[in-house]
């Protein structure tokens, strides 16, 4: 199994959505899983969520984190930074959500190591489009 | 010592900061429609209601374990930004009150400091970037030196709730640098800051709860 | 009403929880479209969906095009540079999609114009998360 | 003009084109599955069904007439990548190739040249990318070469054709550096490019059915 991938955001659905189109591209072979709103599937970000979805992703290779905006990188990284406790390695991808979220998946698919999805997801800041 | 700060006083400041919050959720939430998305009223008052119940006919063996309680419950419940943050202040200031059931002045003004140095930790924020480090910062700088000049704890904790005060309404005229505020640019000017807005009951809180 | 918005995504779900997202943070008042996923709903671009989502958030001001990869960004300019005709003023943003659409989005809520909310979108590559 | 290329044989073009699609679409797919989403065969065989579709029975007034509802069935149906790619390349080229119902050797390749910059004005592609470009440049610079020489048109378009087989081929070592492939760094060495592989179909396409 690859390098496992999680992605927190506000919205279930955008988390959901963002799973489902970086597995399109990158195959069924990688292990990714959303953790998008609250526990009870409201807007928001919740730890538990961020918790279970880490746990789902991990084949024992680490996991790397990617976040939306404003709450679910502050509640992910209180997460790796003062909750911590024998999670999985983690590693905190800072990335545009959807441009890093493929770009790793595509990454991890190949049988990348966490270290390098992580950093292919954070090269997507120098993505341009036009 | 003798004017040591016991678990259940500090138990009561996070009774008193929740009843404040829920006294002013409508204006917390009118604030943040302003330069926001209308919500911290409502995740801070959904934030503090689990934290008292989390407290609620339970026993902590020492500040730290107390703190992580609600730091935790925090983080776990309040879906918005402040909930990192606040959870983080507290867990870092349980962390810094250390495993006793109580805290001198000093140690509390020290955990005060740790618990400030969180929120810049978890969300970056700077003096004058319109956020809640604004209200926080001015009132820790003022507890530490009243009480290392030798004010009681009572007198302290007002200069520090006044500081706070102060440090709130002065986010009005900043433009917002930090969280969602800050993608409206020049149009947050003008507006005072919800989350400095909590804080400063937060020290109001531990004034009149530990005073 | 606003400058319109428009998220040209592949996948369908993506394009709806974007704008789901955008609303939430910027209120009810900024007119803002999905164009995911091709006329039958599958995963894909297709023009006639972007020109239907473009009249959709058309209020008169001009709308500004968001693409999240790909074909969506090939098929956006190849409707802005071979085929337009007569649609509303369009300009196309060069932008990270989650994080420029709630930039957009954010800034339109306030009134500003089409060139201020495209690049308000562009900015968001300068973004940094950690 | 006794050499010129009428409208139906353009057409003729076309629908050999969309039959070597439908009879490569599994290899074209299984090159896909390598560097890509495994949907270039699919993409193409329902983009150029649909195109062939929109000509059944239908008269055309013009070459640019033909080529815009060609190239636009290709942006409005393909759904990857290569939709607006070559509904760029027939769209310019149509325009490229003018109002009336034929069009020169000179002017063909002309129109083949105006398609190619199409195709680099929408996806930046450059010499070595790894992308169709890397097919029809060559086939263009060929075509061009071979009728400034004085070649016969049948002549000029094998060697077009044979050129695009060439650059097809040599897309194998290279590292993508556009589309979805470019996200695969080094692991994209050593497969085929699957765009590259199509565009060769329609040089050979041209050759067989204008020469
Ligand atoms: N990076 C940050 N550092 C410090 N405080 C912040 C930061 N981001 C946001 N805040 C504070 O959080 C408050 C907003 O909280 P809230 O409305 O509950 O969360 P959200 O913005 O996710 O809806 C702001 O008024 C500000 O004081
Ligand atoms: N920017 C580009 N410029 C030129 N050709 C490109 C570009 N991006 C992709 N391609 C071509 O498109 C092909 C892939 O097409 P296809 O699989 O149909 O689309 P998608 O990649 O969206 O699934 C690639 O093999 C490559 O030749
Ligand atoms: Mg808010
Ligand atoms: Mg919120
Ligand atoms: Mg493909
Ligand atoms: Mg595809």
């Amino acid at each position: 199994m690859s390098v496992g991938i999680v992605l927190v955001s506000h919205s279930p659905a955008l988390a959901s959505a963002t799973v489902e189109m970086a597995r399109t591209l990158a195959g069924p072979g990688v292990s990714i899983a959303p953790a998008g709103g609250t526990a009870d599937g409201e807007v928001g970000t919740s730890i538990d969520v961020i918790r279970n979805a880490i746990a789902d992703a991990d084949a024992g290779r680490g996991v790397v984190v990617l976040m939306d905006m404003g709450s679910s990188v502050l509640t992910a990284k209180t997460l790796l930074e003062d909750l911590e406790d024998g999670e999985p390695q983690l590693r905190l991808a800072d990335a545009p959500f959807v441009e890093g979220t493929v770009a790793a998946a595509v990454l991890a698919s190949t049988g990348a190591e966490l270290e390098s999805v992580a950093r292919s997801a954070e090269e997507a800041w120098s993505m341009r489009k036009l | 010592m003798s004017n040591a700060i016991t678990l259940s006083a500090l138990t009561a400041w996070v009774r008193e900061f929740g009843a404040l919050i829920d006294t002013h959720k409508d204006e917390l939430t009118q604030l943040d429609s302003a330069i926001g998305d209308a919500d911290h009223g409502i995740n801070m008052d959904r934030g503090m209601a689990a934290v008292l119940a989390a407290l609620d006919g339970e026993e902590f063996p020492s500040n730290a374990a107390l703190f992580k309680k609600i730091g935790m419950t925090l983080v776990s419940s309040v879906g918005g930004a402040s909930g990192p943050l606040y959870g983080t202040f507290f867990l870092r200031f349980g962390a810094a009150c250390g495993d006793a059931a109580e805290v001198d002045p000093e140690g509390f003004a020290k955990a005060m400091r740790a618990g400030l140095d969180g929120v810049v930790a978890r969300g970056k924020a700077e003096a004058g970037d319109k956020t809640m480090y604004d209200a926080l910062a001015p009132a820790v700088d003022a507890l530490d030196d009243a009480i290392a000049s030798g004010s009681e704890l009572r007198a302290a904790l007002r200069a520090a709730a006044g500081a706070a005060e102060s440090g709130r309404d002065a986010t009005t005229p900043m433009l917002a640098r930090k969280g969602r505020a800050s993608y409206l640019g020049e149009r947050s000017v003008g507006h005072q800051d919800p989350g400095a807005t909590s804080a400063a009951l937060l020290m109001r809180a531990a004034a009149s709860a530990l005073g």
